[in-house]
């Protein structure tokens, strides 16, 4: 256990060497380390990530903070080539306004991004600048407008009474 | 011990015996199955598969059990089990009362079984079949009556019942029931007096299964 | 569109643009609805038999489970992650389970991380073999097709005796697993295996080193170490271009840390070498299985699930998980009414496995309701198609399926 | 009753056995070509099967194995509605196939299958060379087929056809030449005859055999040739527009194919109706041989048909390079081999 937070500790020491004063704050989370930079460093601080051994993204979420009137964009980022920082899991975060909602690309250092950066752009509506190939992924321009995966956006709950069943599937109007 | 890293290479051999070897291993692999073939298709509906004990199959309630908790509405995912307000004459009060109980609605049901396994008194319990055909949508829905009974297992009125069981040469094995009847003695006829008579599925499982290492 | 969106790029479909073509290009467009293609559509632009720019155009099985997820209990997501991959369900549900679990602090005990891993790797097996059987009919060879879809019943019945279910097993929950194996399981886990371990032999007589089929794959969708990196592949596709990258390797999960096993990494990263990785992990899966069932056979069958979930549990649960009560099958863990109104303490988790086709990756995020706030789902397939857009230019159109079947790739669990 | 006597006479010798009518309807030509087919596809399904841990065709006639299987089968292609789209050129589009299954026949035209000289269809002198000359005709409208069908994956299925045309007919031609060169002869009554000491020539020239079977493959798309109609990416190939009954013209114009060069074969490397010797008469003299080199021509069917269930396709350029590069000059020397035989009188 004291292993784990002395590596625990020297990692963080090792993202504080690489990103020196564009990091906002690190916090440690259950199963990654969240990396906050402001989003005009983002660029930035992926390229001195790249060059320090962090070869690929595992995922790039968007979460949408309504209240906040914010959108959280994390690329989960990992090693595949440094076994020793292939165990750790950073999340490069950035925060940016939930109006005109638009960062730069991080897709030109690492590819692997290029495909999750499309599919948040679809769900969103968030616009990532210097894409190569900004395009809808997996929906259509009807279902892209409504950017589906904003709070804002509310699916409909099913009832909880059978009888709806019932009426529903009586007149035939079961979908 | 954890895992280690193993390097490999794609397996090389000379170009010429690479075409001798392997085009006759390959004929010869072709023509030993072809000579000697290990079929396994089941025959439906010719044949039907008795399931195990434990299958996830459609769900019979058991009414005299509910205690109305609605856990089972609450945990579905699909919202395929809905509680039905029913009147009711209580036993133990000595009153009529409204209660709840909970109803199915299988165009939705995705067989999951955490209704099952959430009920707290067993009062769900799954059938071990599966195959089964409703006329139209709406029949899908069950009533609380419906819901009670055990639905017709309509495969075993048409074909024979079967199992696979595991076999080191031939992966799995069909043998059909009767077969089985001969070769394994067939233990006593589970005694189950003590449960409600409802939940006597058709024939239950023998309680040996795998033990004969039978082949075809 | 609405003006949030920057005005300046315009959304517009794969395959619907206007694009200049040089003269001599021709385009194919292979899918939706066509064999070789499954739910997905490639765009490809021919130069006479030489691809020069494909495009994979996906979504056509997309079912926004992440909003979706948003709108469920905790435990009702399960089962709906399950439908991404149902032939690989257990690994797929698993990091979910499992960031859920660092949430609630709940860890499941010995027992259920044995079972786990047996199901996770039985489900590696079948996902495997359904992959190889898919990669033969793509090359026209049908024997490999009917073998592997034939022998991968074999293990989809060892499946069904543990969770009662052929393919969507919803097995493991918060905690634990629900059911335990039952009492004749090791015995017909070994014949399997022993069944399983002959049958690869005459997979690579009748397949891998046919002639025919080795000339189709050899040398052929050469991904090389950097590229594969650098286009972020996972799981068997990745070790085969010679990266040594494995969940179970770099960050063991459940029982993969006590357990001794190999992970095969091949160097040379073309088609061949990603059909050999997939034998060879079928194999080692193999071993994995008889070591977790001799494990599960010595020790009692007890802690099967969290104390938080078990400590409280009435009579009536011990009953029936020891076999009193069994006209629902043995063995059964009952669940706690309390899972169906599940609250999460507020956080952010993350966790990866190693799935059948690759690294299963889930971001969860709880503001303490008892629905999620956010699920991020990368499945390994999406990870992966990417490598359609980079590696397929500059083969020829009939190595299109030799290259899209030997990353053994599967729509519903991209499209999500 | 002479006169019905001499009816039953002119129905039987001058129009069932006509040889040009008895060979191109009866066998081995279309009636026997269509029972061959009906065991041939039967078998090809149920070897697969055997193989492929399956049952195969069983719920028609399950007593004698789904034998039937086909009938049932043409039946649904014969009642399908023929749908043709708008875009393609109509008149070949329906044509073609017609064309090219009469074309497939064509060769059974010119071969002798007795060595009594009244049943000969065609004077037998360079009955060889005029078989194979005709059997280079039906591909062209599978090219042509593809062309007229207007559709993308048909055009590319039907560019592999003709290359696989091009690969092919070299090594068909050259390989039944070789056994020319080793009788000094293009009659195939007098190859059949120097056969019928036991010297086959397939046993004597082992290598034009191999690769006249592998010519075969080729050009009737059998695996691991099957390249124009590859499934996986092309759809149907050339065939990709047809429906019903034209879709099953196309299907079955493959299997006539094949038929036709496995009686080739048989005539020429496995020793035609030996080692019956043909007496005159109608039974004796022509329906016995005929009926044995059909047979013969079976099994090397079937062996080809088996193959479906252990190989899978070949890439076309791999094809045309084992073409090319090793079945050539494989059949140069097997030509060279037959000269050699020949020189030394082994023959």
């Amino acid at each position: 256990m004291v292993g784990e937070v002395k590596k625990l500790i020297s990692i963080q020491d090792l993202l504080k060497n690489v990103l020196k004063d564009n990091v906002i704050s690190i916090e440690q989370n259950k199963g990654y380390l969240d990396v906050l930079v402001p989003t005009e460093k983002l660029v930035e601080s992926a390229k001195k990530l790249k060059d320090s051994g962090f070869d690929h993204v595992k995922s790039v979420t968007a979460i949408d903070y309504i209240a906040k009137k914010q959108f959280k964009i994390t690329y989960h980022i990992s090693s595949y080539l440094n076994e020793e920082l292939s165990k750790y899991i950073i999340g490069l975060s950035t925060i940016i306004n939930r109006d005109n909602p638009h960062l730069p690309s991080l897709s030109r250092i690492w590819v692997s991004a290029e495909f999750q950066e499309r599919e948040v752009y679809e769900f969103f509506g968030i616009t990532f600048d210097d894409h190569p190939d900004l395009r809808l992924l997996l929906l259509t321009p009807v279902i892209a407008a409504l950017k589906p995966l904003r709070k804002d956006y509310v699916v409909k709950e099913e009832s909880d009474d059978i009888e709806v069943d019932y009426v529903a599937y009586n007149t035939n109007k079961w979908w | 011990m954890p895992a280690k890293v193993a390097l490999k290479r794609n397996p090389k051999k000379n170009p010429l015996g690479r075409v001798f070897v392997g085009n006759i291993g390959a004929l010869a692999i072709g023509l030993k199955y072809f000579l000697d073939p290990n079929r396994i298709t089941l025959l439906y509906p010719h044949e039907y598969i008795k399931l195990r004990q434990g299958y996830r199959g459609f769900i019979v309630l058991i009414q005299d059990k509910c205690i109305s908790c609605s856990s089972c509405a609450r945990i579905c995912p699909a919202r395929a089990m809905k509680m039905l307000s029913v009147k009711v004459f209580d036993k133990r009060l000595k009153k009529e009362m409204v209660k709840k109980f909970p109803v199915i609605n299988y165009n939705r049901c995705i067989f999951c079984g955490y209704c099952v396994d959430v009920c707290p008194t067993e009062a769900l319990y799954h059938v071990p079949y599966h195959d089964l055909v409703y006329m139209n949508m709406q029949d899908m829905i069950l009533s609380l009556e419906d819901f009670q009974k055990e639905p017709e297992n309509v495969s075993a009125k048409e074909g024979i019942p079967v199992r696979y069981v595991f076999d080191e040469k031939r992966g799995l094995v069909k043998i059909k029931q009767e077969e089985e009847k001969k070769e394994i003695s067939q233990p006593v006829e589970q005694t189950k007096q003590q449960e409600s008579t409802k939940q006597q599925t058709n024939n239950p499982e023998p309680k040996s299964v795998n033990k004969g290492g039978v082949n075809q | 569109m609405e003006s949030s969106t920057s005005g300046s790029v315009v959304p517009h479909l794969p395959g619907m643009e206007v694009s200049e073509l040089s003269k001599n290009t021709y385009e194919v467009y292979i899918g939706p609805a066509h064999p070789g293609s499954g739910h997905m559509r490639i765009i490809v632009e021919v130069d006479g038999d030489i691809m020069v720019r494909v495009d994979p155009d996906i979504g056509f099985v997309h079912r926004t489970m992440e909003k979706l997820a948003e709108g469920r209990d905790w435990i009702k997501n399960i089962p709906l992650f399950e439908r991404m991959a149902i032939l690989d369900a257990c690994n797929i549900t698993l990091p979910y389970v499992e960031a859920v679990e660092k949430l609630l602090g709940t860890e499941p005990p010995e027992r259920a991380r044995y079972l786990r891993t047996l199901l996770c790797e039985i489900n590696r097996i079948a996902s495997h073999l359904y992959g190889m059987g898919i990669f033969g009919v793509f090359l026209g060879h049908s024997t490999l097709y009917m073998w592997a879809f034939g022998d991968r019943e074999v293990f989809i019945d060892l499946a069904e005796q543990m969770s009662g279910a052929r393919l969507t097993h919803s097995y493991p929950v918060f905690g634990g697993v629900r059911r335990d194996i039952p009492d004749d399981f090791p015995e017909g886990a070994r014949k399997a295996t022993r069944y399983m371990r002959n049958r690869l032999n005459e997979y690579a007589k009748i397949f891998l080193n046919n002639p025919n089929i080795r000339s189709r794959l050899e040398n052929v969708g050469v991904m090389s170490k950097n590229l594969a990196t650098e286009l972020g592949i996972v799981g068997p596709n990745l070790r085969a271009s010679g990266v040594r990258y494995d969940v179970r390797l770099n960050e063991p999960y459940e029982a993969y840390g006590e357990l001794e096993f190999e992970i095969p990494v091949f160097e040379e990263g073309d088609s061949l070498a990603r059909a050999w990785a997939r034998v060879e992990e079928i194999r080692q899966s193999l071993n994995i299985i008889d070591k977790v069932v001799d494990w599960l056979e010595k020790h009692p069958r007890e802690n099967f699930m969290h104390e938080k979930f078990w400590k409280t549990a009435p009579k009536l649960y011990k009953d029936v998980y020891t076999g009193q009560i069994d006209y629902a099958g043995k063995y059964r863990v009952k669940l706690m009414p309390l899972f169906a109104s599940l609250k999460v303490p507020p956080g952010k988790a993350f966790a990866r496995v190693e799935a059948g086709r690759g690294e299963m990756v889930y971001y969860v995020e709880s503001d303490g309701k008892d629905v999620p706030y956010r699920v991020r789902v990368v499945s390994p397939s999406f990870r992966n198609v990417i490598a359609f857009k980079y590696l397929m230019p500059g083969h020829r159109l009939m190595d299109l399926p030799a290259i899209y079947g030997s990353f053994d790739y599967f729509p519903p669990e991209w499209d999500r | 009753m002479i006169t019905w006597y001499l009816v039953y006479r002119i129905i039987v010798d001058d129009i069932i056995f006509y040889p040009p009518i008895y060979q191109f309807l009866i066998i081995p030509g279309l009636i026997a070509a269509l029972l061959v087919a009906l065991f041939i596809i039967w078998f090809e399904r149920k070897a697969a099967a055997f193989v492929q841990m399956r049952y195969g065709p069983r719920e028609i006639a399950p007593r004698i194995g789904g034998a039937i299987q086909l009938v049932a089968d043409l039946t649904r292609y014969a009642l399908q509605e023929i749908i043709i789209p708008e875009t393609v050129d109509v008149l070949p589009y329906i044509l073609s196939p017609i064309i090219m299954i009469i074309l497939a026949l064509l060769p059974l035209e010119a071969v002798p299958l007795t060595s009594i000289r009244t049943y000969f269809p065609i004077p037998p002198d360079y009955s060889l060379l005029i078989a194979v000359a005709l059997s280079t005709l039906s591909p062209l409208f599978v090219v042509l087929m593809s062309w007229a069908s207007n559709n993308k994956f048909a055009v590319v299925g039907g560019i592999r056809e003709s290359f696989i045309i091009t690969a092919y007919e070299l090594i068909a031609v050259l390989g039944f030449l070789s056994a020319a060169a080793m009788t000094q002869s293009f009659n195939i009554v007098n190859i059949v005859n120097i056969q019928m000491s036991g010297k086959w020539l397939g046993l004597l020239n082992p290598i034009a055999l191999l690769a006249v079977f592998i010519a075969v493959l080729m050009s009737t798309s059998g695996f691991p040739f099957e390249i124009p109609d590859s499934e996986s990416e092309l759809v149907a190939g050339p065939y990709t527009e047809y429906t019903g009954l034209l879709y099953g013209l196309n299907m079955g114009g493959g299997y006539i194919k094949r038929w036709v060069f496995s009686i080739l074969i048989a005539l020429v490397f496995l020793g035609g109706w030996a080692p019956y010797k043909p007496v005159p008469g109608i039974i004796t003299g022509y329906f016995i041989p005929s009926l044995i080199v059909s047979i013969k021509a079976l099994i090397v069917m079937a062996i080809m048909s088996f193959l479906r269930s252990v190989y899978g396709r070949y890439r076309v350029d791999q094809a045309l390079g084992i073409a090319w590069e090793i079945l050539i000059p494989l059949t140069l020397a097997a030509f060279g081999l037959g000269l050699a035989e020949a020189y030394f009188g082994i023959i």
